[in-house]
């Protein structure tokens, strides 16, 4: 037996033919799509893919690390905000102010690590909800930082105004593919921190925090670079989501959002890539589209509003989003703990025998 | 220079006087058991070598330096790998993931470098691809081909054993701590179990600090034998000298025989 | 196998050049055609400011009222309500949704300062007249955005008549204020000081409110400790309830004054069991029981159309919001365009419904100044106390 | 794990306020407490016992999603317009034991109900069956099965019990503010963080760290009003890394 064994075939990011082959299918798909589907649409996957890079960062500290956060929208705030701020204060080019904004908020996300450190459970719950929310309060409270009022997004320039180069992206047509640039290397990027030596100890940090030290894994160092690695996801995420926006205030990083992204992350799969995105995906559009209108949805809506004359109130009908989504994440936990990305490996296997 | 000694080292647990003025020393690439009945401190001495409990006294000396007071990951990084009692693996990861974290401390890949992992040529790539080598040789001597790619928690307990042995292995280590790996398993595979620690002895020059309830494993395997009773050391020697000694058979069958 | 990827990465290059080169969106859809006008309007009907959709609702009862009596020129309307929480990222997707997918030709009302900020470039940009939102930021008026129309007196301008009513008609010196921590309140409190300090007064306190906050106690306790003599309210319903009751609690009686927010007594009167009464606030327009001509239209007509919604300030808001949008279309005529309507909404003078006249030229769009002021009294009967007042201090009109 | 149950409290307040158009205050009080132990059983018996070993997270999803539910359906039927609540006091009553000190029925009915049922609670969890079942699940559940405890009912009964107890406080809450499906959202997050604050699973600890709450809410609002919303979580923080299992609960530490 001295067959050579190539090693790289576990790392490769394409693992066979068939995947190479449906990954270049859906980047065409991706890169063609503005072409054909009406600009709204547009504006919705800047938005989905903003929250799948901070879905994919997030589901790293909670899936793979196997520690809780109900701050996420606190860093997705620092994000929004140093980018922008960067940009107007200091007049930094657009790829600059975010990866500093980016790393301010994992900073922050260290700070966060530090407490985190001897927390389990509710009481990580609480003191990320707490830094959330007092992020949320400080921000407001900063005048510079545009208080309650709120701030004002610049052109999204990604020259560099001090050498007189200007590119400026001014519809959502043309920012989504800076976005599905950003998307595409943040998601490769998380996927090879997971395959290498990072990763695989945040995991063995998750699954025995006392095996992972006897192998000389440093708990101090890899929980709080989990906070840390995650928030600068969610701070790449909010400088884009800024821009996608055009003007944000404090309220919109509020604690609901904290929770719809945890959300995300537990609906599509904990501890894997595809989950964030798939996560991600579905509750951004059930969120920003098909429950928005019930009562447009061919034939159910007819019924709901049917249903809302005779039992409920007309009024209180766009509550039916907030139930769906509240069904989905109970459903979820009780019948696919591993989320959608579960579902997926059980219908690959369906298919891989099919039709026997 | 002592290879791996430990001196008066004592732990107790509110009142309770877990280990007490324990000494030793161990001969560089010796296999070297420690015998008690259960509760009597063995694992103890275990933690407070890779650093999980802190001593109240004494030194634990490994290649002249004392390490008394390192943090576990610290030790491990002195070349000191173990094994649990009762498996502690990372079961939401494949085989080949636990034996390469194995390896962590011999990787240097961070957060910056693994991200930009494109392509065979960049420089995480290529200490992935040597540290996998690495691991595939452990993963053949152990015989583990089969469930290479399996998840842990999907494993039977024995192989989870050998996965564990396979883990502290993989970290190179110079003194190998083994906490009953033969607890649970059948003859044939106790069998097999003897024959790997001989070889591990042989191929990977390595000190291995032994904790086993299995008398005809410890007498066959042992180049000394260490036993205690209630946080205290009966006595130290060679397989004959402690089998026979009254002390230890009282231990274990709370009687006088003598052999 | 590098030449493979190689090939790759050049094939999806080459191809993201080409889309990106040839980037032409598709024009949104038209806002009208020979059957209908379409009209958009966004509002929470979820969440923590969901009891302020109710404002969308109300322009609702107009458009049916105006289609009943068989539409504009021949066009009928057609409306759509979008929720959007009361979150602005979710304000631009409903906003987009409406003008991209189902093509809108202009939207009213809009509840939320920041909710408005959010879309205001964007349908300026895409040409789309935004009619009487509901919400008074300064930000929306000045500089002037050629596409927005204001019909709600600004905050810091209603501030200011209610400070100049407590000190020159109920002569009280000593004013305490409780503001709600964001723009709203802020900008409350930016116009009583501007009024007090022409008095060479200030205020003995100002307190800020968390919008969600469900404890006042300590709040109160300052504004008792201060001695203040009337306060002046820039909260929501809720934390006003919380700070008469808790008021009451502690023996605290000062003259409550509040933002036109609060108007709604009915339900102000039965949310606070009756400690509503005697409060002072401004007012959006007519009384709701007034006998005002089109006040009982209206009041009948909700009763025919939706019989399920309460009659209240809010949503007679909503239809005070919507109502120069109807009279401009009218205007406009048979050949409608985004210019012609422009063109009407541009040279509304004097055009006073239910609420206070409304001017509006090429170079201001902030449509009144004047707040009308009002007494709940018992059984939440409405005492109008003092008319339609300007403010002579107002700002934006030295410009 | 009685803890965070609070939160069905919302819906059984709505429910409350349907009945009491009809009914006299005592009889829907007795109704709506009944209904909101019928609630939280049901909630645990359909939401919580079909979920096969859920992990922390996995729990902390399956009540955020019980409470998005059950507010989106208390929305639906009744508005999302404050109400009017009250209960049977006159809060204008008022006494002053101390010169500048004011308490009125309100405060002397919270502090007489809130000490009742902590006694209550106390003398449940120490000296009965089923308290001491409880503590034991909650301690380690497999171990209480193997003793023969019926977890699972031991997990309806407290469900039903501390939604009982949310739905007591949510009446206090509702009778000084309004009444709306989202109101308890505020209150409910302080008094987590509170619980947590003192030690979740001990019940001084709770006690403690909920006056402590208050305390530092109210005198820190004085003084420093524009901090008011976050300074009681900066305090927990800060208590929290030095004690990680809040000031009262045993910290464990797993054994290898």
């Amino acid at each position: 037996m001295d067959m050579k064994r190539d090693y790289y075939e576990d790392i490769q990011l394409f693992q066979s033919g068939v995947v190479l082959f449906w990954t270049v299918v859906l980047l065409l798909v991706l890169f063609t799509l503005p072409l054909v589907v009406p600009n709204y649409y547009v504006y919705l996957f800047n938005i989905i893919m903003v929250h799948i890079i901070l879905a994919v960062g997030l589901n790293i500290l909670v899936g793979s690390t196997g520690q809780i956060s109900l701050g996420h929208a606190g860093f997705f705030a620092i994000g929004a905000y140093g980018t922008v701020l960067m940009m107007t204060l200091f007049q930094l080019p657009f790829i600059l102010a975010i990866l500093i904004a980016a790393f301010i908020a994992a900073f922050f996300g260290f700070i966060l690590g530090l407490p985190a450190l001897r927390l389990e459970g509710p009481y990580l719950a609480i003191v990320s909800l707490g830094f959330g929310l007092t992020i949320m309060h400080v921000i407001g409270g900063v005048d510079a930082f545009g208080g309650r009022m709120g701030i004002k997004v610049p052109p999204l320039d990604l020259g560099i105004k001090q050498l007189g180069i200007s590119w400026i992206l001014t519809t959502d047509f043309h920012k989504y593919y800076l976005i599905l640039i950003m998307t595409i290397i943040m998601v490769v990027g998380a996927r090879n921190i997971l395959k290498t030596r990072v990763g695989r100890s945040f995991v063995a940090i998750r699954d025995s925090d006392i095996a992972a030290e006897v192998i000389g894994v440093n708990l101090t160092i890899y929980k709080t670079l989990a906070f840390a690695v995650s928030a600068f996801y969610a701070g790449i995420a909010g400088g884009l989501f800024g821009f996608v926006l055009g003007f944000f205030d404090p309220f919109t990083f509020n604690m609901i959002l904290s929770i719809i992204f945890l959300v995300m992350v537990v609906v599509g799969g904990l501890g894997t890539i595809l989950g964030g995105i798939m996560g991600a995906t579905l509750i951004t559009y059930l969120q920003y589209d098909l429950l928005k209108n019930i009562a447009e949805v061919p034939y159910f809506g007819a019924l709901m509003v049917a249903v809302s004359k005779q039992w409920f109130t007309l009024v209180g009908l766009e509550n039916f989003s907030s139930m769906a989504i509240g069904l989905i994440m109970i459903g979820i936990i009780i019948f696919e703990p591993l989320g959608m990305f579960g579902l997926w490996i059980r219908m690959k296997k369906y298919w891989m025998t099919w039709p026997f | 220079m002592d290879h791996f000694k430990v001196e008066n080292l004592s732990i107790s647990f509110g009142g309770l006087k877990a280990v007490n003025n324990i000494s030793f020393s161990v001969e560089k690439n010796s296999i070297f058991s420690i015998i008690g009945p259960n509760g009597s401190g063995k694992t103890t001495i275990f933690n407070m070598i890779s650093g999980i409990y802190k001593p109240d006294s004494g030194r634990i000396i490994c290649d002249g330096e004392n390490i008394v007071g390192s943090s576990p990951d610290h030790v491990a990084r002195k070349g000191v790998a173990r094994t649990f009692q009762n498996i502690e693996l990372f079961s939401n990861a494949t085989v080949m993931d636990n034996l390469l974290l194995g390896r962590h401390i011999h990787m240097k890949t961070g957060v910056f470098a693994g991200a930009f992992m494109w392509g065979r040529g960049s420089a995480a790539a290529k200490e992935e691809i040597a540290n996998r080598e690495i691991v595939e040789n452990i993963i053949d001597f152990l015989d583990l081909q089969s469930v290479r790619n399996h998840y842990v928690a999907s494993l039977p307990y024995g192989k989870r054993k050998l996965v564990e042995l396979g883990r502290a292995l993989a970290l190179e280590p110079k003194i190998l701590l083994l906490d009953e790996p033969s607890a649970g398993m059948n003859t044939e595979e106790k069998g097999d179990l003897n024959i790997w620690i001989k070889d591990i002895q042989a191929d990977y020059q390595v000190t291995i600090l032994l904790i086993e309830h299995d008398m005809n494993m410890i007498m066959g395997i042992s180049d000394r034998i260490f036993a205690m009773n209630q946080g205290e050391k009966i006595v130290e020697g060679v397989a004959a000298e402690v089998q026979c000694h009254p002390e230890v058979i009282k231990a274990y069958l709370g009687e006088d025989l003598s052999c | 196998m590098m030449f493979k990827k190689k090939m790759l990465v050049s094939v999806i290059a080459v191809w993201a050049v080409l889309c990106i080169a040839q980037a032409a969106p598709a024009a949104p859809p038209a806002g009208f055609d020979d059957n209908e006008i379409r009209i958009g309007q966004w509002g929470p009907q979820t969440g923590p400011a969901a009891p302020w959709g109710s404002v969308a609702r109300g322009s609702k009862l107009l458009f049916d009222i105006v289609n009943e009596e068989g539409g504009i020129n021949g066009r009928k309307i057609k409306y759509f309500i979008r929720d959007d929480m009361y979150n602005p990222a979710q304000t631009v997707g409903v906003v987009k949704e409406l003008v991209e997918r189902q093509g809108v030709f202009a939207f009213v009302g809009g509840v939320g300062a920041a909710c408005g900020m959010a879309v205001k470039d964007y349908l300026a940009a895409n040409k789309i007249p935004w009619v009487g939102p509901s919400a008074a930021d300064q930000d929306f008026i000045q500089p002037l955005n050629p596409y927005l129309f204001a019909v709600y007196p600004l905050y810091r301008d209603e501030a200011n008549v209610l400070a100049q009513y407590i000190v020159e008609k109920l002569n009280m010196k000593k004013v305490g204020m409780l503001y709600q921590n964001d723009a709203y309140g802020k900008d409350g409190l930016e116009g009583a000081k501007e009024r007090l300090a022409t008095y060479k007064m200030s205020l003995v306190a100002e307190i800020p409110v968390e919008p969600t906050e469900k404890d006042l106690a300590s709040q109160i306790l300052r504004l008792k400790n201060s001695g203040a003599e009337a306060v002046l309210m820039f909260v929501n319903p809720t934390a006003a309830v919380i700070a008469l009751k808790t008021a009451a609690n502690v023996g605290f009686k000062p003259q409550w004054i509040s933002s036109n927010t609060l108007s709604d007594y009915p339900l102000m009167f039965k949310i606070s069991g009756g400690l509503w009464e005697g409060v002072i606030t401004g007012a959006f327009g007519e009384i709701p029981d007034s006998t005002h001509p089109l006040m009982v239209k209206y009041r009948e007509a909700a009763k025919r159309l939706n019989p399920q919604e309460r009659w209240g300030t809010f949503y007679s808001a909503g239809i005070l919001f919507a109502d120069p949008l109807v009279e401009a279309l009218k205007k406009a005529g048979r050949n409608l365009s985004t210019e012609a309507v422009m063109k009407a909404l541009n040279s509304i003078k004097d055009y006073q419904t239910i609420g206070p006249k409304i001017n509006w030229t090429e170079k201001q769009h902030q449509g009144t100044d004047s707040v009308m002021i009002q007494k709940c009294g018992p059984n939440a009967s409405y005492i109008q106390l003092q008319g339609w007042t300007t403010n002579d201090l107002a700002t934006w009109k030295k410009k | 794990m009685p803890v965070g149950q609070l939160l069905v409290e919302g819906l059984a307040i709505g429910a409350c306020y349907g009945l009491f158009a009809t009914a006299v205050f005592w009889l829907a009080f007795v109704i709506t407490m009944l209904f909101s132990i019928l609630l939280g059983v049901l909630i645990e018996f359909l939401f919580l016992r079909p979920a096969k070993h859920p992990s922390i997270l996995g729990m902390i999803v399956i009540t955020l999603g019980a409470e998005m539910f059950l507010m989106g359906l208390a929305s639906w039927k009744w508005g999302a317009e404050q109400k009017f609540f009250s209960l049977p006091l006159n809060p204008s009553v008022t006494y002053e034991p101390v010169k500048g000190m004011i308490i009125n029925n309100w405060a002397i009915a919270v502090f007489a109900v809130t000490a009742c049922i902590m006694l209550f609670l106390y003398i449940f969890f120490k000296y009965t069956k089923l308290g001491v079942a409880m503590r034991a699940t909650q301690q380690n559940k497999h171990a209480a099965k193997i003793m023969g405890i019926r977890t699972e009912r031991v997990f309806s009964f407290a469900w039903g019990f501390s939604s009982l107890i949310g739905a007591v406080a949510g009446m206090f809450f509702a009778s000084r503010a309004t009444l709306d499906p989202a109101f308890m959202m505020e209150p409910f997050l302080r008094a987590f963080a509170a619980a947590v604050l003192g030690g979740l699973m001990s019940i001084p600890g709770v006690i403690i760290g909920g006056a402590l709450m208050g305390l530092i809410e109210n005198f820190f609002g004085y003084y420093w009003p524009h901090w008011k919303p976050i300074i009681a979580f900066i305090v927990i923080i800060l208590v929290l890394c030095l004690r990680p299992s809040g000031l009262f609960a045993k910290h464990y530490v797993k054994k290898v």
